[in-house]
């Protein structure tokens, strides 16, 4: 299992706070699971955003970062605060 | 004070004193307070919003002040930050960095922000009359942050 | 404020915060403020005393801030200098910069505080347990300032 | 007439806060003021200091600031306030 967490205007425009997805072994990056969130279409496109941002269990990481099963992941646009 | 996420109001002007805490080898502080303007990108603002993920906002900050601290002969650094609803000209965050001599007091305190404008998990949300939208994040800070990066350092 | 020499003691915070002053178009505020520190090349220091020439120190510190404000795109820049005997853990100098974004006002403070540091005649002696002597010029500080020369500038 | 200031460590080390001198034709610049001083030996080579710095009419400027008679300089040691 993973948990998949989504921030500020991704929640917003998925209307999603966070999902439970069933792990998949071919999930070897974080790019893998946003790959396959993209591929259900519509509203999902939100997370082609090139400047999308992410974290692996409350750690800021890039999209490269490996994972394993039972994850927790959080997708958010470019941060700006400050 | 080291690391502080608060939806509370703060004073600036008593963050800086206590930064020099009677800690008579400080001979520099440097410090930087970012507060809401009245227009952005020629929007007129009336309040703004201040997302953030709480747990890793505060790592995340832990991590960039570690850094500077590692960086530059820091005596200490700190991070203040709002979160929740803010009115125009409220304080939003307060950085200020300590040390013997000005030159690492300066580039400290300017890495801390251009590290925390790219990788701390905050997010602005501009109420103005015609509705709430959120910022977009400026290409120029994440040019600032480019600056810092030194090549036998690849982080994100 | 802009330009304050003074032997009154001064109130680093109280300072910052009247920088912003109700701005509604003040996004940042970066400010330093130097310290008189208890050890100095090794020296244990008593008290240090701050000798300027009077009218002069004024105008100096005029012309840095003029070049400054024209060089970035401030709001407003404030200097502040103590002249006279001082103790231990005393704030020195205040210097201050607001803008919109925080390049201008971080880029602008540092060159203020290098441009004084080589050009406004103020001159420190300490006072040790065997005695009181004049600090030295610092190279580092010559250098630094040195950084801000532009091709077309040759002023000294 | 020209009058001449010295501040900080060259005051202390002159013995001497200010003088007036007899303007002479051939001071075509601040610096060869200073020369002038120097030429006197004795204490007055603590001018010859390659870090010394000056000021003409209330401003700080540079030794080869040209300068006439009634001017008021000034001759002091590299700054250090700050």
């Amino acid at each position: 299992m993973l948990t998949v967490q989504f921030l500020a205007r991704y929640r917003e425009e998925l209307g999603c706070e966070s999902e439970q997805l069933a792990w998949q072994n071919e999930w070897h990056n974080i790019d893998h699971v946003r790959q396959f969130l993209i591929a259900r279409g519509g509203v999902w496109s939100v997370l082609s955003d090139p400047r999308i941002m992410c974290a692996r269990n409350q750690d800021v990481c890039s999209l490269q970062e490996p994972l394993q099963a039972g994850d927790e992941l959080a997708f958010f646009p470019m941060v700006t605060g400050g | 004070m080291s690391i502080r996420v608060q939806s509370a109001p703060f004073d600036p002007g008593a963050e800086l004193n206590a930064v020099h805490a009677g800690d008579l080898g400080v001979g520099a502080v440097v410090s930087f307070v970012g507060y809401v303007r009245d227009i952005n990108q020629d929007a007129s603002i009336e309040q703004l919003f201040l997302e953030h993920y709480p747990g890793v906002t505060e790592k995340a900050l832990t991590k960039i002040r570690a850094e500077a601290m590692q960086r530059w002969p820091l005596i200490d650094a700190h991070i203040l930050h709002r979160v929740g609803p803010l009115s125009l000209a409220e304080p939003i965050v307060f950085v200020a960095t300590s040390s013997m001599h000005r030159e690492a007091a300066f580039a400290a305190c300017e890495f801390i922000m251009d590290y925390l404008k790219t990788r701390a998990p905050f997010w602005k949300k501009e109420q103005t009359s015609s509705g709430s939208h959120w910022v977009e994040g400026r290409d120029s800070d994440q040019q600032a942050a480019a600056r810092w990066n030194t090549p036998e350092k690849d982080t994100v």
